[in-house]
């Protein structure tokens, strides 16, 4: 059982070979990553740490108090996420795969509803904007509120549309 | 119930709500046992740039989630949570 | 969108490769693996792989028909896999995450009653029976069905109990 | 409809009724069509180890499953499953 942020991309393999166990048949794995939905080319995840922290660990404690023969890990990344990278992982395993399920889901439902994370969108097109659970958006202000989160990440490698230079393209 | 005149909340402010008030921790003095509505009502009345927070954010104590009558106590940590968007 | 017999361990990160994509930001995983129940040491799967191909490819088409926009791979090993690992993978990405936890269920809860593949559990005192889903047993004869599965595999890594010869273990 | 007196189904046995019968495939000579039902009672009549498969076995033609009132033609493959255990 464990729950942490982590500022690198996920191990997977490392999630799952935390939960498994020969005595548990049936794993479930959930990887929720980056949408290019409107325009987003990344996003940037920030935290209350201590809180997420402790939020998750309750959260693995009432999924062992559901399911007692599972064993649930999980972990979400911070900071600059690109557009198909991986922001969270669920793992959860158990003798059979009712229980695996079942433990996986109710984990990541939760996380999405109390654990204190949010998002700040990174445009194609240079504006940021903050974005919740509900698809409720709010502009940004310029200036991130962490210092290694460019607002500019990713331009060069997908340049904005709009008035073109020359290009037929 | 006892109320300690010159007491002080640790307030700490997240993502969208840092951003409207400037900074992400805070303290204020205030009366205190007060509920979290009333610790938020003292912050807009301080800070111009704490309008836009909702009158009853999203709020933890100590690391856990409250309800926004829940009394704060002197010592305790305060914090200002926007809709969670994890995952 | 694949469907996979392998003889050999499966590759979870390319199951899961097969699947992703930016715009399906929800993937789920199910892995099952053999467990040591009542003395199993291994199992030997052999199936009807001309039909369970088949099958499995329309189980997938019936996913793909409920969750348009999910993306279902699935492998099952056949021959002998020892006790802790995989023996099937389902892998399902969808833009959210409810398609994809259910689309993965529904391709391994059809695999179970569906697909022709047999297991003969391989046990530690020497003996072999043929197993089914519903946990009913039927003993083998001492010959294995299949020429690439020795009814001794593992006994020199894993001896069996009873009577020992002057060992005090 | 026409039977055809010559015919022979395509039997094809796996895992336990493979070992019971002592092979995984062979040819039944008799008169088609005819149900799965009664290529399975021709089957158990000529075959002694068949006499443990079930009257009406999991069974699949053509790579598909079907019921045991399923009618086999002549050029069939009639596949008898025992009950199923993959995963």
């Amino acid at each position: 059982m464990s729950a942490r942020l982590v500022h690198e991309p996920l191990d997977l393999a490392a999630l799952l070979a935390g939960v498994q166990a020969a005595d548990r048949g049936g794993t479930c794995l959930f990887v929720g990553s980056v949408r290019p939905d409107d325009g987003v080319v990344a996003i940037d995840y920030s935290a209350h740490e201590d809180m997420a922290v402790a939020e998750l660990e309750r959260i693995l404690a009432e999924a062992q108090n559901q399911w007692p023969e599972a064993a649930t890990s999980v972990e979400h990344r911070l900071g600059r996420v690109a557009v198909g990278e991986a922001s969270v992982a669920v793992a959860a395993a158990a003798p059979h795969r009712q229980s695996a399920f079942e433990a996986c889901r109710f984990v990541i439902e939760a996380l999405k509803v109390r654990v204190p994370v949010w998002k700040r969108e990174e445009c194609r097109d240079g504006t940021a904007r903050w974005a919740d659970n509900e698809g409720r958006r709010t502009a940004s202000d310029p200036g991130p509120p962490r210092s290694d989160s460019p607002a500019d990440g990713g331009v060069a490698a997908m340049p904005p549309p709009g008035p073109t230079e020359g290009s037929a393209r | 119930m006892d109320t300690d005149q010159s007491a002080a909340v640790r307030l700490r402010l997240f993502a969208r709500y840092a951003e409207l008030v400037g900074t992400g921790e805070l303290e204020l003095a205030m009366p205190l046992p007060a509920t979290v509505e009333a610790v938020v009502a003292h912050l807009k009345a301080q800070h111009a740039g704490a309008a836009l927070i909702p009158d009853r954010p999203l709020a933890a104590v100590n690391l856990r989630h409250v309800a926004s009558d829940h009394l704060v106590r002197a010592g305790d940590e305060l914090s200002l949570l926007p809709p969670v968007a994890g995952g």
